[in-house]
């Protein structure tokens, strides 16, 4: 079904491997302003293997672009600061130099935006962003270029793409430019990519033919996604695993359905239980009140605590890790144990079909 | 594509034009004197005064007047000089040519190192070479033109003697020494430019490299100075209406650097024509400057659409 | 009087001191002015001499102190009062090959005595009627005696435009003018320069010196030193005096400063107060102190304070009179008190070209001091003229100046008569008409200067017309450049110079 | 109503410090240091206008013929002029007139100019059709050209010129708030106020006024400055203010006549105008920030321009 | 009965450049009773906010009529407008542009009140001071500027100024989809006290089902300018009537476990078509799964389904469409597709 897989390829499609393929270890971003520092990301760890799609949700401002931005190295250099390490392929992407980073961005590794009609160069054809792409990283001629451009058009699902290849981004509608931001990331068919809300600005329906696209990018090239989202609902669909981040750090990293049958992190559930389902029955939303504390004025113990109603002395106190909790989860919730919390189904179903977690 | 752009403009130049010349007419009526004083000179008597006004039509009421010159003009005869007699059109294409590569030339130089100016600030936004490069260019706002023509003659031509220090021909007439002779009135106009542009490069230049399509050529691998390039096709839109909103002053400009630099051009003329009454010359240059004013901001709009596909 | 030496005209005796001429080369010269028209009688300023001699010869020549001498007329006499016959030189040819013969003199005369444009119909307003008697004599008759002829021959109406080139070109003679002047007219641009190239079958044997002559129009005084610096003029007319220091000091350059009949001075409104009345005039002699502004407006380069409408070199200046306004602070306070001007504001009007407004200013300052408070209105030349002269505007005081003729009767005229443009609310002063007159009728100059005697102290008695100081003419020059001769007129002739290799 | 009460419950307001509005643009400067030295040099000059008689040492009038031209002295801590004035003091009651210049013109400029704009954009249609005909007829006129004439019809004199000057500028001003205007107009809310039931009139006053009047207040500052520069340009061609008033653009003027004599002339006209000229220009850039609703109170180090 | 509001045959045409005429709303009839709440949903560029915007009279309306308590509205001059612009209010989509930059949060609230007239200052800055009580906001928000507050104290905002008026009817178009989840949640739950305090009757705009099957009552689905089905909400959601909705609920990203997950999500192909040159018969032809010969000739008429639900499809009372899944609710069999 998927045209991507006609095409030319490098890494031959793999099973997910547990070899990782990223590797990120205390990561950390602050912005400096006014000589001040401020924090924006810290202690974030994760990895990921070849083909996977993990999920990364959290409110605005939760610091999700600002992980992956970092590690890209697209961060403003002057006023900002990255600590921490992300190693790909045995490249540590946060020590690299300019030059070696730009080997890489774009080619191993590459991005998409949100807004693509911001993300993408108004004033150069659509095709020429693509072979300008591929041109930056293999040594080919411009119609060599041009022709997997066109290939690559035609296989994110742009139809008459030769013809479109002359097209300036205002001249398409939202879903063909997402769709060519997405033929840009994967010009050079890069082993990791990162999406950052890619689906945001467009319709369900455009969405739903997005994280298709998506979905067979990564199962065909092995490509490993991280899927950067506010939308539990979209990450739900996509993902095998997820990551919540609050206020800059990850607040827990459990499988999709885990983390829907039972949230660990009161910060995770009520986003879950924030989301107004499809249910025709006119009931008060559960909402998380209260807004993500800015970077300047952090609460001293948990940074969940002030909108929490599990909240206790003990979480005022000290800042809790992110530690171990079977089946290979992680959270960040020093009464991850004792507290129950509510999913994306009711208690009374959750208990009835406890045991099917897998 | 640009046909349409140039017929719909073309048919907003002809009320343009008349429009203008109404108001120079009714402009220069306006102006005390009298050319037929200018022209008896000493020996002015009152007869002598009524002789020369009945021989120049400057007896007849102002619509008549009028009139009289729009009939020519349509027929394609802008009349003649009231002070000499010189045909109005010889006198326009003597000078227009010298006006318009000294005019040139100050454009030029304003875009070079106005470009170059903002584009390094703007890469350095903040730091100290911003700072540094801001300053001067402000200066270069801050200083009246003449000041800096007459400074410029001292310096590089009485001092140095690099370039001649009176004079202008039409580039079309002798490029190399045309040139030479731009090179001074056209700095000491294009300094001034030259900090506009940079403002406004600096300014565009900050937004466009903070877009996020630059975020997205990183993202690709493109090179610093790819990158720059492209941000500097995105905002070509502002610093190309600034350059061209800058032609008007420039053409203003004229009438002092060209007395500063004895430049035989259409601010000269239209200076020594205004002191002197000489209507014919006046309308005409008036006709001719914004002549160039309108072909010129066609340019620049055919230009934004060029360089942005986003217009039309 | 103070100060008024007269300047001792260095250039006079230098043409000698030259050497021979050398012929050949190309010269530039820079004037400040664009001559309003290359037809000599459709002129008016007076700055357009300097551009007209090279392409026409005069009937009449002039020495540096304007006695007139022989030009295209070899000869002339009145054999009765009413009668002027002038001698041509035989076999002279206007450029386009058309005989400058007498036939040809008596259509220039008629041509500027009928045109109704012409410039110069007042001039020869005692013109009657011309014959061309033979080829080469032409008999004018008057309609009432008018020695002053010659010299007004020896100005505009003087020069010679072939009747060819007049009857051919029409309107158009003055964009191709042809006469019989040693440079023939190649191209003008106004406004920036006129081409002239050499005349080779000029009547003067020898002459012109040069191959081509190239006038260019620099109206700033500041760029055209700047463009003799840089070597590209090498003659400039009227420096400013402020530049004369600092061009002397410049190797390979020369500037001279030599006298002329070119004036400061003072026109009073005579219509309405305060200078209908005589104290207030004599009050604003009293004030002003001509031999400082002298020295202030010329930087102390030459020039002279004046007491007469004439420089103490030039024949008709009246030896005999003493200058009564000498300065005179109180004197001028009086005056103004008894005139009952106590507290009115002397309206005075000017017009902006270099050093006009300084000139103002100090008057200005001057008046002050005497208590008289003055305003002033700076405008274009030609909108000051037109509201002192036509409309009366507000303004009763008008320090501009006068530039001067060969002939003392034109001068008199222009600035006493009371039927004169110039002279606004036409002033009479008593008999001056009849004084006028009596100088016309002399033809012997010494008897013409003594003619003028009474007239001289009629302007200074009823202060009709106020001098103030005679400009210095300062030209500078590439030492190259030789033959420079300076004249009391203050237009120099830039035909016969030359260029030592 | 509990559930009310849960809606309520607002976390403390981590989004900006409440601050007073009107010393918002006193912090902000004082946390520019550049702009600080400009607004400091600005109301320095126009202190120095008002008080001319009390700095000013000498008249700046009165003449000395016997010292023209010189240097600086003990007695004339900036020399003095061709006709032996003080130069210190010129410049000084120079300050008054230039300023005056330059805010008579724009003043003029602004008068017209933005009812002008407001009406084009706001009504469009045949209004703005005419209005801006007239408009771009007027802009296609070399400015300087245009000054001349208007100058030289109503007459020589400063107040004459700068209101030349002014409806130079008015086209000028026009054309921006009438661009400010339509994208205004398109604005949601302007559409909100109209829902409402706001009239014309006070849509104006109410909502595009104050929408309009920052790039408006912008580029008036720059505009001092230009009109600075055209006293200086028109009197540089004798249609500026009359003697013996002084003006910085005369003493320029003037100046130029003696550049080969006396150079040093040049420097205290050509200094006071181009610190002026920054000044107003910085100063330009500082309200553009400050003007912006949406300036943080902590100032960007980015100074965007206009 | 006679409706609060309703809409007869609404169209909005807008001409583009070359004389090209679009068709944003085409033939809509709705209607809206006090202290109900119709939602609208479909795709960018459906048409949603223009049928908003022609019933408070930013919109021309083409053909069709508009009525308010049984008058029409969309003929008033600009000037009756005025009297009843008290009745209907709007909440937009984007909370910062809504707001005049320059007023303090107070100043934008008062301003109705102010152009209304006939309170005194102080009658007008208690109105304030209750509203911004009403919506969450405390007072010292009231003096600051729009940009000084968060998304979710904007929109707030606009809702405390849509209600200085008393307006009977509310119209929010998209008045939540800016905001993060809890966010949303805060204010849909607002909106909801407020209907339930003031009997208020909303007309809900958005493109998101999940939020629309929440607080409505009622639903149109517009496809292309067109309803192409209309009912409770009950219905549309649980048997939907039309393909597009069909899809649209299968598209709805789902925060469910796997083992949930049971249908299959259908996605369309192809893009929206331009709405300049819709499709021919059946708009919805081009991307329906269903779509035959029929369906590309004869527009399709309204079918009635159960009572007050209906839909525009030649097909709709043949197809047996699914619905949403809920979490909560007996699970569908998973169905298999042709
Ligand atoms: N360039 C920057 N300079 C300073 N602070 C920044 C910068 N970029 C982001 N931040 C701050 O970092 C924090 C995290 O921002 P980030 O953009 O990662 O949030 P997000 O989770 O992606 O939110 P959203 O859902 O709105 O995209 C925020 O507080 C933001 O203000
Ligand atoms: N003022 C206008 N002029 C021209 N076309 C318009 C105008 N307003 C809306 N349209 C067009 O009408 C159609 C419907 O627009 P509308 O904004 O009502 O869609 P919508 O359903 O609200 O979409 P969204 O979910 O993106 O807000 C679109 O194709 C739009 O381009
Ligand atoms: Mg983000
Ligand atoms: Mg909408
Ligand atoms: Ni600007």
């Amino acid at each position: 079904m998927s045209k991507l897989s006609t095409m030319a390829d490098a890494h031959a499609p793999t099973s997910t491997s547990t070899v990782p393929l990223l590797e990120v270890t205390d990561l950390g971003v602050y912005f400096v302003r006014d000589g001040e520092e401020s924090r924006a990301v810290e202690n974030v760890s994760f990895s990921m293997t070849e083909g996977e799609i993990v999920g990364l949700v959290g409110e605005s401002g939760s610091g999700k672009s600002v992980t992956g931005l970092a590690l890209l190295g697209l961060l403003p250099e002057k006023s900002s600061r990255v600590t921490g390490t992300a190693r790909i392929a045995g490249t540590d992407l946060l020590a690299a130099e300019p030059a070696q980073l730009r080997r890489l961005r774009g080619n191993e590794i590459s991005m998409i935006f949100q807004d693509s009609l911001t993300a993408l160069d108004p004033v150069f054809p659509i095709g020429n962003q693509i072979s300008e792409t591929i041109r930056t990283h293999r040594e080919v001629s411009r119609s060599a270029a041009k022709k997997q451009a066109t290939d690559l058009l035609e296989s994110v699902g742009i139809p008459e793409p030769s013809k479109r290849y002359r097209d300036y981004p205002h001249q398409l509608s939202g879903g063909m430019r997402q769709r060519v931001m997405i033929a840009i990331a994967l010009a050079c068919e890069p082993r990791l990519l990162i999406a950052d809300e890619p689906t945001t600005a467009l319709d369900v329906t455009i969405q739903a033919q997005i994280l298709d696209l998506i979905r067979d990018i990564s199962k065909d090239h092995g490509t490993a996604v991280m899927f950067i989202s506010h939308d539990l609902g979209v990450v739900s669909e996509l993902c095998s695993r997820v990551m919540t981040m609050y206020a800059g750090e990850i607040v827990e990293m459990s499988a999709v359905d885990d983390v829907l049958e039972r949230p660990l992190h009161p910060y995770t559930s009520g986003l879950i239980q924030a989301i107004p389902s499809t249910n025709p029955v006119r009931r008060r939303l559960q909402s998380v009140p209260g807004r993500v504390p800015s970077p300047d004025e952090l609460p001293a113990g948990c940074l969940f605590e002030p909108r929490c109603s599990f909240a206790e002395d003990a979480c005022r106190a000290v800042h809790p890790p992110l530690r171990d909790y079977p089946a290979d989860r992680l959270v960040r919730c020093i009464r991850a144990d004792d507290l129950n919390l509510t999913g994306a189904v009711l208690p009374t179903e959750a208990v009835e079909s406890g045991g099917q977690r897998g | 594509m640009f046909g349409s752009i140039i017929l719909r403009r073309l048919g907003a130049v002809i009320p343009t034009l008349l429009i203008a010349s109404l108001v120079v007419f009714m402009l220069v009526q306006m102006i005390p004197g009298d050319p037929a004083i200018t022209i008896a000179g000493e020996s002015a008597t009152p007869e002598q005064l009524q002789a020369i006004r009945q021989s120049l039509g400057l007896n007849d009421s102002l619509p008549v007047q009028f009139w009289n010159w729009l009939t020519n003009l349509v027929h394609g005869d802008l009349g003649r000089s009231l002070i000499n007699g010189e045909p109005v059109r010889s006198a326009l294409m003597r000078t227009t040519g010298v006006t318009l590569t000294i005019v040139a030339t100050a454009m030029l130089i304003a875009l070079v190192i106005g470009l170059a100016a903002g584009i390094v600030a703007a890469l350095h936004a903040n730091g100290l070479v911003d700072r540094a490069v801001t300053a001067l260019v402000s200066l270069g706002v801050a200083m009246p033109g003449f000041w800096i023509g007459l400074i410029l003659v001292i310096v590089f031509a009485l001092g140095l003697g690099w370039f001649p220090a009176t004079g202008g021909m039409s580039f079309f007439a002798d490029p190399v020494t045309a040139l030479q002779h731009a090179v001074l009135p056209g700095l000491a106009m294009g300094i001034v430019g030259a900090a506009e542009i940079a403002r406004q490069t600096r300014g565009a230049m900050i937004q466009a490299m903070s877009a996020d399509s630059v975020r997205t050529h990183r993202a690709k691998g493109l090179s610093e100075r790819a990158i720059v390039w492209r941000a500097l096709k995105n905002c070509s839109v502002p610093i190309l209406t600034i350059a061209g909103l800058q032609l008007n002053s420039y053409l203003g400009a004229t009438v002092v650097i060209e007395a500063v630099f004895a430049i035989p051009g259409l601010g000269g003329l239209i200076l020594n024509a205004t002191l002197q009454k000489d209507y014919p010359i006046i309308q005409g240059v008036v006709l001719v400057m914004a002549l160039i004013v309108i072909t010129v901001n066609l340019l620049v709009d055919i230009a934004y659409r060029i360089v942005d596909p986003r217009i039309r | 009087a103070c100060g008024g030496g007269s300047s001792s005209n260095e250039g006079a005796s230098a043409s000698t001191s030259y050497g021979k001429p050398t012929p050949g080369g190309d010269l530039t010269v820079a004037f400040s002015a664009s001559p309003t028209s290359l037809d000599p009688i459709s002129g008016g300023s007076g700055l357009d001499h300097s551009s007209l001699y090279p392409i026409y010869s005069r009937l009449v020549n002039f020495t540096p102190d304007l006695q007139a001498k022989p030009g295209l007329a070899k000869s002339w006499e009145y054999p009765d009062p009413l009668t002027l016959v002038l001698t041509l030189q035989p076999n002279v040819k206007f450029q386009d090959g058309t005989a400058m013969d007498a036939a040809a003199v008596k259509f220039n005369i008629d041509r500027a005595r009928t045109l109704p444009t012409s410039t110069v119909k007042t001039n020869l307003a005692t013109v009657a009627s011309v014959d061309a008697t033979s080829p080469d004599t032409v008999t004018i008759h008057l309609t009432e005696p008018d020695t002053s002829l010659p010299l007004i021959f020896a100005d505009r109406a003087g020069m010679m435009v072939s009747p060819t080139a007049v009857q051919s070109e029409g309107a158009d003679f003055a964009s191709h003018p042809v006469g019989a002047g040693p440079y023939k007219f190649v191209s003008f641009a106004p406004g920036d320069s006129l081409v002239l190239t050499k005349n080779t079958d000029y009547w003067e044997p020898g002459k012109p010196y040069l191959d081509n002559l190239t006038i260019k129009y620099i109206a700033n005084g500041q760029t055209a030193n700047n463009a003799l610096v840089d070597k590209q003029i090498d003659f400039v007319n009227g420096v400013s005096p402020q530049l004369v220091a600092s061009l002397k000091a410049k190797p390979g350059i020369v500037a001279n400063s030599s006298s002329s009949v070119s004036m400061n001075g003072c026109y009073f409104n005579f219509r309405k107060p305060p200078f209908n009345e005589l104290k207030a005039r004599q009050a604003i002699a009293y004030a002003l102190d001509n031999g400082a502004l002298n020295k202030a407006l010329n930087f102390g380069q030459g020039g002279e304070a004046a007491t007469q409408l004439f420089p103490s070199s030039y024949w008709a200046y009246n030896k005999d009179l003493k200058y009564p306004y000498k300065h005179d602070v109180k004197k001028a306070k009086q005056l103004w008190s008894e005139a009952g001007m106590d507290g009115v504001t002397v309206q005075a009007i000017g017009y902006n070209a270099p050093g006009q407004q300084r000139k103002l200013e100090i008057i200005q300052s001057e008046l002050k001091e005497a208590g008289i408070t003055m305003t002033v209105d700076i405008k274009d030349v030609s909108a000051a003229n037109q509201e002192m002269y036509v409309d009366g505007g507000p303004a009763t005081l008008y320090c501009s100046g006068w530039s001067g003729r060969p002939d003392p009767n034109d001068t008199f005229t222009s600035l006493t008569s009371p039927k004169s443009f110039y002279n606004p609310g036409g002033f009479a002063a008593p008999n001056v008409e009849e004084l006028i007159a009596a100088g016309k009728k002399e033809s012997d100059t010494a008897a013409r200067a003594k003619a003028y005697q009474p007239l001289a102290k009629l302007v200074q008695d009823y202060v009709i017309w106020l001098p103030i100081n005679f400009n210095p003419l300062i030209v500078a020059y590439q030492s190259k450049v030789k033959g420079y001769v300076p004249d009391l007129y203050g237009k120099p002739d830039v035909s016969f110079l030359w260029i030592t290799k | 109503m509990t559930d009310k009460v849960t809606n309520k419950v607002r976390t403390p307001d981590t989004t900006v410090t409440q601050t007073p509005r009107q010393r918002r643009w006193l912090r902000l400067l004082l946390a520019d240091k550049v702009s600080l030295v400009a607004a400091v040099v600005i109301v320095l000059i126009i202190l120095a206008a008002i008080l001319a008689p009390l700095l000013a040492p000498y008249s700046p009038s009165d003449q000395d013929l016997n010292s023209i031209l010189s240097g600086p002295s003990g007695a004339h801590l900036l020399g003095t002029d061709d006709l032996g004035r003080d130069l210190l003091s010129r410049l000084i009651y120079g300050a008054r007139v230039s300023l005056e210049a330059s805010v008579i013109a724009v003043g003029v400029g602004l008068l017209i100019g933005v009812p002008v704009g407001l009406a084009a954009g706001y009504f469009g249609r045949w209004i703005d059709a005419i209005l801006m005909r007239i408009v771009d007829t007027l802009l296609a006129f070399p400015a300087l050209v245009l000054a001349i004439g208007v100058g030289a019809a109503l007459g020589r004199g400063l107040v004459q010129a700068m209101i030349a000057v002014g409806i130079v500028f008015a086209p000028i001003l026009a054309r921006l708030v009438r661009g400010q205007v339509l994208t205004l107009r398109k604005r949601l809310f302007i559409e909100v106020a109209t829902t409402y039931g706001t009239s014309t009139g006070r849509m104006i006053r109410r909502h595009v006024i104050p929408n309009v009047m920052r790039p408006v207040i912008v580029q008036a500052t720059f505009l001092l400055a230009i009109g600075l520069l055209a006293e200086a340009s028109l009197s540089f061609l004798g249609l500026g203010v009359q003697p013996p008033t002084a003006s910085w653009g005369t003493m320029l003027q003037s100046s130029f006549q003696f550049i080969t004599v006396a150079p040093s002339q040049i420097f205290a006209p050509g200094i006071a105008i181009a610190i002026t000229v920054l000044s107003f220009n910085l100063l330009g850039d500082f309200l553009n920030d400050v003007l912006d609703p949406n300036t943080p109170l902590r100032p960007r180090r980015k100074r965007r321009r206009a | 009965m006679v409706d609060l509001l309703d809409t007869r045959g609404v169209s909005v045409q807008f001409t583009m450049s070359g004389k090209r005429v679009l068709r944003a709303v085409d033939d809509i009839s709705i209607e809206l009773q006090p202290g109900k709440t119709l939602g609208i949903i479909g795709e960018s560029g459906s048409g949603k906010s223009t049928l908003g915007r022609a019933i408070i009279g930013l919109a021309p309306v083409h053909t069709g009529e508009i009525h308010l308590d049984g008058t029409r509205i969309d003929t008033l001059s600009s000037r009756q407008r005025r009297r009843i612009a008290s009745q209907i209010q709007m909440i937009f989509q984007d909370p910062m542009e809504a707001l005049d930059p320059r007023l303090s949060v107070s100043a934008s609230i008062a301003e109705p009140l102010i152009v209304r007239g006939g309170l005194s200052r102080r009658e007008i800055q208690r109105r304030v001071d209750e509203l911004l009580d009403l919506t969450g906001l405390s007072p010292r928000q009231g003096s600051r500027r729009p940009h000084e507050l968060s998304g979710g104290q904007r929109q707030r905002v606009n809702i405390a100024r849509a209600l200085t008026l008393d307006p009977r009817i509310l119209i929010c178009d998209e008045a939540v989809s800016a905001l993060d989840v809890s966010i949303q949640a805060d204010i849909l739950n607002l909106l909801v006290d407020i209907q339930e305090q003031r009997g208020l009757a909303y007309l809900f705009i958005s493109h998101d089902i999940g939020v629309v099957a929440r607080v409505c009552d009622r639903i149109g689905v517009m496809y292309l300018g067109q309803l192409v089905e209309y009912g409770d909400t009950a219905d549309v959601i649980g048997k939907p009537l039309h393909p597009y909705t069909e899809a649209l609920l299968s598209a709805e990203p789902q925060a469910l476990p796997s083992r949930l997950r049971t249908t299959e999500r259908i996605v369309l192909s192809g893009e929206l078509p331009s709405p300049l040159h819709p499709p021919e018969g059946c708009r919805f032809r081009t991307r329906c799964r269903y779509a035959t010969e029929i369906c590309s000739t004869p527009p399709p008429a309204v079918q009635p389904g159960s009572p007050g639900h209906s839909a525009v499809c030649h097909f709709a009372r043949e197809l047996e469409l699914v619905g949403a899944k809920h979490a909560n609710s007996t699970q569908a069999s998973p169905r298999q597709r042709g």
